[in-house]
């Protein structure tokens, strides 16, 4: 179990290294996929099944597929690759590179503070109904009003 | 005689008003008739006044009229003063300023501004009749900033020539720097003996300052300086001559008979506080000397007829200067009155020969003109003579009387005392030049013209030169004044030295016959000499004070505010806005549009709050 | 509540003013000068009112914002009103000499006008600091209008100049304030604003003298002094008439009656300090505006410098800080506040006349306009300190009373009155004086001033030969709020702080 | 846990604009109609501003862990939806000719509505990001809502991707902060953390976390080194949106962040402390200068919004220093002043322009005075008011944030606020002064037809509640003084 | 059971996040960009779920929840917003979106 956690999660970062770097959208895209994948084997390990299913459900499943379904309408073949090849020269990362390895620095300075065994116990689902359909159902309510927007939002933007 | 005294300066003043209000519209003949009219009537009053104040047998008398200002224990009143002293003033000031106001109604009669020209005279009047009149120094200071204008007024009365503008201004800033001194001292002697009423004034002096104390010093100084500036003295003495400027009954009036001698009135007035600075009152001698000296050289190279006067007249105030540094204080005052008659009869007569030679100046242009001007040329004799100290003429006997005080001081005296004979010899040179070549000679040009228009013109110069030869007789009524200041014996002068005095005067004279008339001497053979002519350069520079003053505070005075016309601060200001501006558009260039970059910003912020927020 | 209707009179007056011109372009002078006459006549019943031993001769003091200890608090006394009736008076003269000048838009320039007065007036009598605060922002705003909006050809950037110089240092009194009534709360557990409670607060000597810097400093840019007076050259040269008159009359005056009232009385150890370094301000104000006066060109610019250089004196005898040296104060605002506001009218109306300011364009006036140059005359002496009228009381006694300050600071100061006669000689000589030539500028419109115009200046003149010759009337009405001000701060305060 | 009626009444205005949002919905389903959508919006807002009201006396309750009704959250959404309801008028006839549907406007509106109320309810991670990404989400559709309008000359699109993408990056902090903050004390509420510092590990840990929150907060309420979205954001957005996202956008936001700092005690950290003051004088000092020569009206309000965020966390600054509560009166009237005047500013232009044609150059500006006296005089109240002129609310406001940051001794931060106020009279000076010039051509302003009659009104009232508020703040001052005392 | 330190599960999700930072801040093709911004807001998702982990209840994972509910929403919003631009511009730079400057 342990180690499935590293594996997955060492594939997560190569995937996503890999999401950032591709020059072939549909590629990433795959990438992506994975990478969400593999953190959904992290959930699932640190005993949250639900979120690991959610995760491949929802995002690796229904929100990918979105884009997927975006990309193809973009019509992006060989040309939009020697766009992005060109677009990614050695000088745009630099910046970037930096900034990100300052924060992560930080990030990693202070959370190697910590000195805690995570016990990995399993918090099921329904704990989780539990929970969401007591003191959190206005969060359930207020989250389909966030999609109200989002899809109301979305169907203005999107329609012809 | 205390009703009557206020409407002293109210005659003139309301003369002023009613001319400025009718702003021009009166016919000529009234608008002389109110301006001469009001001085006659003061005059006629102060010869009351005076009349009943001697013989009342007072020693002065206090006039209150209104509270001026009372802020705290300050409490300056508008009040008058009455002692002998005054009387002479008022005497002068009203009897000379109506003849020349007189003589001013036919000389500016096809001037177009003759009814500004009154309102002036009228208010200089007035303002001179309260400066010798007040009781306190604030008050006196009224009068004499009142005059001030009034003299620069009437300088500049021809104001659409520049230079006549320029001279105005030239002297009432140097008097106002003089002034200026003054009220310095005013502040002073308010600020240590609480009061500036001149009695109770020099009364606490006394009291309380011992005899060449430092305050006292400082006082006297601050108002020397007040009188050097008045008084055209060493050295503020730059602007009389070119005051000159100014028609010429003008000159006689302010800048001869009664504005100049304001200094010596206002010495004489506080006389006991020079007495408590011995040094001051020595300086004040030996500015007279100087004063006169340098003034009676200069006179002697100038071709301006009134230049000549008004460089004379510096010289003779040298005299009464001298005079208050020996203590001569009735002298002086003396002087001062004699003075009064015979420079005002010579500017009037300069003033008449100018006049039928349309307005010309230079007398090496005129010449031969006693047949064709003979008022005039009996005026200026009488004038000159009296001026040059002839004896028994009224110059002499005053001129006499304070160069043997000058005799009697201990210490410096015989200096000062052959410095005045010089300067009497100096006299004798000067004046007889002007004579010799105005009148005598060949005539050059301009012979048309009659002589004086009218009567209005001839009586005052016929009364000033009754009194030019014998006011010397006129005892004046200032003993009580000046009582406990002066030194009240015999003369104890040997006749050589009497006989000197009387000779050096008619010596000068003789050089100038000589020069002049006879042409023993010639002007140009002189002249030959580099040296005589570059002193005669230097001296008819007027000792090269006005290049110099120009050089020390008019050109860096000038200069500065040039270089700063658009104010420095500003610019400071200005560098402000600009700094402000450029970070603007340093600043408005991070808002680029693009999307990528404000990624950055803010990915970049959080880090480098993080980074603040560890490292601090 | 007289007071009360005094401020509401010019308020409402205003509005009625700038609404009155729907029916006729001409009516809104008519109802502003309406109004302002009005109010000069309701302040005659302050004028002889006999106030009690405090000096206060009506008060209001009425609930505002509680929360703050706010008040609504007017109150008057001798000073108050003095400043008072120079407001209306110029008031009237600003309506007069506007009354041809301005032909667009007339409603809302009257309106902004009588709210400036109502401005000013609340200056002069609020005694609750927030209130002075908000009365003191109130005259800024119409200002800006006037001279935003009539102005001539720069209006925009003096406008700007004038409202950011003025609203900037206007903050930080603010803040000073704020400061002050915040450590009334410290001492006393409850916030004032009022006068008289802030009176009594008492701070460490170096926080007292930030708090006072905040008021000095708001204070001297109003005035102005030194080196923040370089907003009034620009605002007075480019505003309309009536603007200068207002500013240069009315509203430079708050700055000083600010100090008089608050910044002294507030701080009296840290203004004691502080004495020597404002009273040298002061003399630099005096003697380089004067020299900047000089070198100006610009008619009105050259005017602003002066007055610049006139209100250095107000200061020099307020942080001198005695009796005469106060009186002398309060003097040199009224003659000044006459003789400034009557110079930039002779400006604003030969600018009418020949559409220039340029005095290099100018010259030999007299014989075309004698009445005008006469008067010009007068007031020029007048600023140079001529006995006998206003200007010269006011600057003689600022002297006399620093002279027991400081000597050395005052023989300085002294100096500004020979420079006084340089730069005002020097008008009329380039104005005047010299040969009239037309060629630089359109003459047709050059006339003498109408007999109008001769009402107000006659009506100015009269004023100042008042305060030279009898400034008693003056003095008296003033001299108990100044010897209770002296009184609670200790008289000659300074001068023993003072060893320049 | 919500078991009874009575826990569901507290709820209640979040429940009529809820209740109106699904009205509208249906409505647009049954049959499209632009005033029946638009009056059914203004009316739902206008109950709920009622209703929140007269609750204000007596509710305070902590209704389930997410949301806490009290004096204070009713206070803001009583703001909250008043402008929504202001915003609502004034859209109404600036979409009123978009030749594209029009409707889904006023259902965005009041789900951001919505989104806003739950945020100044807030006091819990899980509802403020619930609440913040609801109101975020129907401002992308506001933003970019007329982007298909052939006519829309503005940059709708542009605008809605920069904010969409930024935003999603600022949340993503927000969320990665609060995980931390979660990691180490395990409950999701705000005043968890304040047992951080208790949990072991070192202070650098709890600065980062928190700081991570503070900054995606920052971002929202664009203060520097955030600010750069802002004036494009605001530029490319239509009138009625930009207007919703400078007031509810930002006071709701400003709400949270209140909450959050005052209950999680995030201010005993000295570097906190540091950090923020940093922020508050850059952001005045950008914000200010940013706007100075700027043409744009829209973007001179961006830019000048920066800086009145900057005035506002000066105030919070001040309210780790004393014990008082002037602080968080300071922001709260501060707020609302700034609400009322944005309001009017953003209202006047926004009543003259329209979707085809919005008038945001100020050189567009001249002379409205002299043709439109009653409009520019409420726009210049609204600029003296933002430049914190007395007569008006923002005097009172800046009074406020000056006694806050005295009460706290923040001379330096005072001090930047001088600066930057004194430079933002210019840009406002500019924009009045162009009002007073005589104008040249006159501009095609949009004359309101029967449509923009409430727009007027609505304006009236705000110019109105400017003034009063202005003159006599003491009502509203005890108000604000009332609800503070619950923060 | 084994245990897996905390630190480590939350070093996983600040590399991502770091990861998705750098794609949103080099990429140029927007729908690279939304695809970063997921991998930011997934990170932060997976450091919820760590921390729940930790405390071993549930509340990080509705947390959870709702930031998927949110990743939901905001792609189809942008995606919407991409055809626009696409459709626009024929283009996915985001570069072209840079008219307002200044």
């Amino acid at each position: 179990m342990i180690l499935l956690f590293y594996i997955a999660g060492a594939v997560a970062v190569i995937s996503t290294v890999a999401v950032i770097l591709q020059t072939n959208i549909v590629h990433a895209l795959i990438y992506l996929i994975l990478s969400l994948l593999a953190v959904a084997v992290c959930f699932y390990v640190l005993g949250a099944p639900f979120a690991a299913v959610l995760e491949a459900i929802v995002y690796a499943g229904a929100i990918m597929v979105l884009f997927l379904f975006v990309i193809m309408m973009l019509n992006m073949g060989q040309h939009s690759i020697d766009q992005e090849r060109s677009w990614m020269g050695p000088k745009v990362w630099i910046v970037p590179s930096i900034l990100a390895s300052v924060l992560l620095a930080q990030l990693l300075t202070v959370i190697t503070q910590y000195d805690h065994e995570l016990a990995l116990t399993t918090v099921d689902v329904m704990e989780v109904s539990a929970l969401l359909f007591g003191p959190y159902v206005l969060a359930v309510e207020l989250a389909s009003l966030l999609l109200l927007a989002g899809l109301v939002a979305a169907y203005h933007l999107a329609k012809k | 005689m205390q009703d009557l005294i206020w409407l002293l300066p109210t005659y003139p003043l309301l003369g002023f008003l009613s001319l400025v209000l009718t702003s021009g519209n009166l016919p000529k003949k009234v608008v002389g008739a109110i301006g001469a009219g009001s001085i006659g009537l003061s005059f006629l009053t102060a010869a009351v006044i005076a009349y009943q104040f001697l013989g009342s047998g007072e020693t002065h008398l206090v006039v209150e009229m209104w509270t001026w200002m009372a802020v705290g224990n300050f409490t300056p009143g508008f009040s008058f003063y009455l002692d002998g002293l005054a009387v002479v003033m008022m005497l002068i000031i009203t009897g000379v300023g109506f003849l020349i106001h007189l003589y001013s109604a036919g000389f500016m009669l096809d001037d177009p501004s003759y009814s500004r020209f009154f309102a002036y005279m009228n208010l200089f009047v007035a303002s001179m009749l309260v400066l010798v009149l007040a009781d306190n120094l604030l008050l006196l200071y009224l009068g004499w900033e009142g005059v001030g204008l009034c003299s620069y007024l009437l300088i500049g009365f021809w104001y659409e020539k520049p230079e006549n503008g320029y001279a105005a201004r030239k002297a009432f800033i140097t008097t106002r720097v003089g002034d200026t001194s003054m009220a310095i001292g005013l502040f002073l002697l308010f600020a240590e003996l609480g009061t500036l009423n001149i009695q109770e004034m020099l009364h606490a002096a006394e009291t309380q300052w011992a005899v060449g104390s430092g305050l006292a010093v400082a006082a006297s100084l601050l108002l020397l300086g007040g009188a050097v500036g008045k008084s055209a003295q060493l050295p503020l003495q730059t602007w009389l001559p070119d005051a000159m400027a100014g028609p010429t009954p003008i000159s006689a009036l302010i800048h001869a008979a009664t504005m100049v001698t304001a200094g010596v009135y206002l010495v004489a007035r506080t006389h006991v506080l020079f007495e408590l600075a011995p040094n001051v009152q020595l300086l004040l001698a030996w500015i007279g000397l100087i004063t006169l000296l340098m003034a009676g050289f200069t006179a002697m190279t100038q071709h301006d007829i009134k230049r000549i006067l008004a460089y004379s007249t510096i010289s003779q105030i040298g005299y009464m200067f001298l005079g208050l540094g020996v203590g001569a204080w009735s002298a002086s005052v003396f002087h001062l009155m004699t003075h009064a008659f015979f420079k005002a009869l010579l500017f009037l007569a300069a003033g008449t020969v100018i006049h039928s030679l349309h307005h010309e100046h230079s007398i090496f242009k005129m010449g031969g003109k006693r047949k064709q001007l003979p008022i005039a040329f009996a005026s200026f004799m009488i004038g000159s003579l009296a001026l040059a100290a002839f004896p028994f003429t009224s110059g002499y006997f005053s001129k006499d009387e304070i160069l043997i005080a000058a005799l009697e001081m201990e210490g410096p005296g015989m200096i000062l005392w052959l410095g005045g004979v010089l300067g009497a010899f100096l006299t004798g040179i000067y004046s007889f030049r002007l004579v010799f070549v105005v009148f005598f000679g060949e005539s050059k040009g301009h012979h048309e013209e009659k002589e004086v228009a009218g009567l209005s013109m001839a009586t005052p110069l016929i009364i000033l030169m009754v009194f030019a030869l014998f006011g010397g007789w006129i005892q004046i009524p200032v003993d009580a004044v000046f009582s406990h200041g002066e030194v009240h014996e015999e003369h104890h002068i040997s006749n050589l030295m009497h006989a000197i005095m009387i000779v050096v005067p008619l010596l000068g004279i003789g050089v100038s016959y000589l020069f002049f008339m006879s042409k023993t001497f010639s002007v140009e053979k002189l002249m030959a000499n580099p040296l005589a002519t570059r002193l005669h350069g230097f001296w008819f520079s007027g000792w090269g004070m006005d290049a110099l003053y120009s050089f020390l505070f008019v050109r860096p005075f000038v200069f500065l505010a040039q270089v700063n016309k658009n104010d420095l601060i500003d610019a400071v200001y200005a560098l402000l806005v600009e700094i402000t501006r450029v970070a603007h558009v340093m600043i408005a260039r991070t808002q680029t549009g693009q999307l990528r970059w404000y990624a950055l910003s803010i990915g970049g912020g959080v880090v480098l709050l993080i980074t603040l927020g560890v490292v601090l | 509540m007289i007071l009360v209707v005094l401020i509401s009179i010019l308020f409402l007056g205003g509005v009625l003013a700038w609404l009155s011109e729907g029916l006729d372009s001409k009516f809104p002078r008519v109802v502003a000068l309406a109004a302002v006459v009005i109010d000069l006549l309701v302040m005659m019943v302050l004028v002889g009112a006999d106030a009690e031993g405090s000096g206060w001769i009506v008060q209001l003091n009425a609930q505002w914002i509680p929360r703050f200890g706010i008040s609504f608090h007017l109150a008057a006394d001798g000073l108050s009103v003095l400043m008072m009736l120079l407001t209306a008076f110029l008031g009237i003269i600003a309506v007069g000499s506007a009354w041809d000048e301005i032909t667009e838009r007339t409603g809302f320039f009257y309106f902004n006008l009588l709210w400036t007065l109502a401005g000013v007036i609340g200056v002069f009598t609020a005694l609750d600091l927030f209130l002075f605060f908000f009365f003191w922002e109130v005259m800024l705003i119409p200002m800006y209008f006037i001279i935003a909006i009539w102005g001539h050809e720069n209006k925009n950037y003096a406008a700007m100049k004038f409202f950011i110089f003025t609203q900037v240092t206007g903050m930080l009194m603010l803040i000073s304030i704020l400061a002050l009534a915040y450590f009334h709360y410290i001492q006393f557990g409850w916030f004032s604003f009022d006068y008289f409670d802030l009176l009594k607060v008492s701070t460490s000597s170096a926080i007292e003298m930030w708090i006072m810097l905040g008021f000095f400093i708001a204070f001297s840019t109003k005035l102005p002094s030194f080196p923040f007076h370089s907003w009034l050259p620009d605002a007075h040269s480019q505003a309309p008439t009536a603007g200068s008159v207002l500013l240069a009359g009315v509203l430079l005056k708050t700055g000083a009656y600010g100090l008089i009232r608050f910044a002294v009385p507030l701080f009296p150890e840290a203004s004691m300090q502080f004495a020597p370094f404002a009273m040298t301000l002061a003399v630099i104000s005096i003697l380089y505006c004067a020299k900047v006066a000089f070198a100006q060109t610009d008619i009105k610019r050259l005017i602003a410098y002066t007055s610049v250089s006139h209100m250095g004196f107000v200061m020099l005898g307020i942080y001198a800080w005695n009796e005469q040296a106060l009186q002398g104060a309060v003097m040199t605002m009224l003659a000044h506040g006459l003789s400034a506001a009557a110079l930039f009218m002779l400006a604003g109306g030969l600018q009418h006349r020949i559409h220039t300011r340029d005095m290099d364009h100018m010259g030999g006036f007299w014989p075309k306009v004698p009445r005008l140059s006469f008067v010009a005359l007068f007031f020029s002496i007048a600023a140079l300190g001529m006995p006998g009228l206003g200007n010269f009381v006011g600057e003689f006694l600022a002297l006399l009373g620093a002279f027991q300050a400081s000597i050395g600071l005052t023989v300085a100061a002294a100096f500004g009155l020979i420079f006084a006669s340089v730069y005002s000689l020097w008008v009329i000589q380039k104005v005047f004086h010299g040969v009239y030539r037309n060629s630089d500028f359109d003459d047709t419109h050059l006339h003498d001033l109408t007999r109008r115009e001769m009402f107000y200046f006659g009506a100015m003149m009269i004023g100042l030969i008042w305060m030279g010759m009898y400034p008693q009337s003056f003095l008296d009405m003033s001299s108990t709020t100044l010897t209770n001000l002296l009184n609670e701060t200790g008289q000659l305060l300074f001068a023993q702080g003072s060893e320049l | 846990m919500i078991t009874s009626f009575n826990d569901l009444l507290p709820l209640m205005p979040l429940l009529i604009v809820t209740a109106t949002s699904v009205i509208a919905m249906l409505m647009i389903g049954i049959r499209r109609s632009y005033i029946t959508t638009g009056s059914i919006t203004i009316t739902g807002l206008l109950a709920a501003t009622l209703v929140a009201v007269s609750m204000m006396d007596w509710t305070n309750q902590q209704v389930t862990p997410l949301l806490i009704i009290d004096q204070y959250s009713l206070l803001f959404t009583v703001v909250v939806c008043a402008s929504a309801m202001v915003l609502a008028v004034l859209s109404f006839p600036y979409f009123f000719e978009l030749d594209d549907q029009r409707e889904e406007y006023f259902l965005l509106l009041t789900v951001a509505t919505i989104g806003a109320i739950v945020m100044v309810s807030s006091n819990h991670f899980v509802s403020t990001v619930l609440g913040l990404e609801t109101l975020s989400m129907s401002l992308y559709g506001m933003i970019a809502y007329p982007l298909h309008s052939a006519k829309s000359a503005k940059f709708p699109l542009e605008a809605a991707v920069k904010y969409l993408v930024l935003s999603a990056a600022a949340s993503g902090f927000i969320l990665f902060g609060m995980a931390l903050i979660y990691a180490q004390t395990g409950t999701l509420s705000f005043a968890s953390v304040t047992e951080l510092p208790a949990a072991g590990l070192g202070d650098s840990y709890t600065i980062i976390a928190l700081l991570m929150v503070v900054s995606g907060m920052a971002f929202k309420l664009s203060l520097a080194p955030f600010h750069m979205w802002t004036p494009d954001v605001y530029e490319g957005a239509p009138l009625p949106a930009t207007a919703y996202l400078a007031t509810i956008g930002k006071a709701a936001m400003f709400v949270v962040l209140l909450r959050f700092v005052q209950i999680s005690e995030a201010l005993s950290f000295d570097s906190m402390v540091t950090v923020l003051t940093l922020i508050a004088a850059a952001s005045m000092l950008a914000g200010n200068l940013l706007a100075l020569l700027q043409d744009n009206l829209k973007r001179i309000l961006a830019y000048s919004s920066i800086a009145h965020m900057g005035y506002l966390l000066l105030a919070l600054v001040a309210g780790h220093h004393v014990t008082g509560t002037i602080a968080v009166e300071a922001i709260t009237f501060y707020l609302i002043a700034y609400v009322i005047m944005s309001l009017g500013a953003f209202g006047v232009a926004s009543v003259i322009s329209s979707s085809e044609k919005e008038f945001d150059s100020i050189k567009e500006y001249r002379g409205l005075f002299w043709r439109n006296p009653l409009l520019a005089t409420t726009f210049i109240a609204m600029l003296l008011s933002l430049a914190g002129i007395p007569l008006t609310i923002g005097f009172i406001g800046k009074f406020y944030i000056f006694l806050s940051g005295i009460e706290a001794g923040l001379w330096v931060l005072l001090g930047v606020l001088v600066l930057g106020s004194g430079i933002g009279l210019y840009y406002y000076l500019r924009i009045i002064y162009r009002m007073f010039m005589p104008e040249k051509h006159s501009q095609p302003y949009r004359v309101g037809g029967v449509e923009s009659v409430s727009s007027y009104g609505v304006l009236a009232i705000l110019l109105f509640l400017l003034l009063l508020f202005g003159v006599y703040p003491a009502p509203i001052m005890s108000i604000v003084a009332t609800a503070s005392a619950y923060i | 059971m084994e245990s897996i330190p905390i630190e480590h599960g939350l070093i996983l999700a600040g590399i991502l996040f770091a990861l998705g930072l750098v794609g949103v801040l080099t990429r140029r093709n927007i729908v690279f960009v939304l695809m970063s911004l997921e991998i930011m807001i997934n990170a932060s998702g997976l450091a919820f779920i760590v921390a729940a982990s930790r405390w071993e209840h549930a509340d990080g994972q509705i947390m959870f929840l709702m930031i998927l509910t949110l990743a939901a929403a905001e792609v189809a919003v942008g995606l919407g917003l991409i055809i626009q631009m696409y459709r626009r511009y024929h283009t996915v730079d985001i570069n072209v979106l840079s008219q307002m400057k200044g």
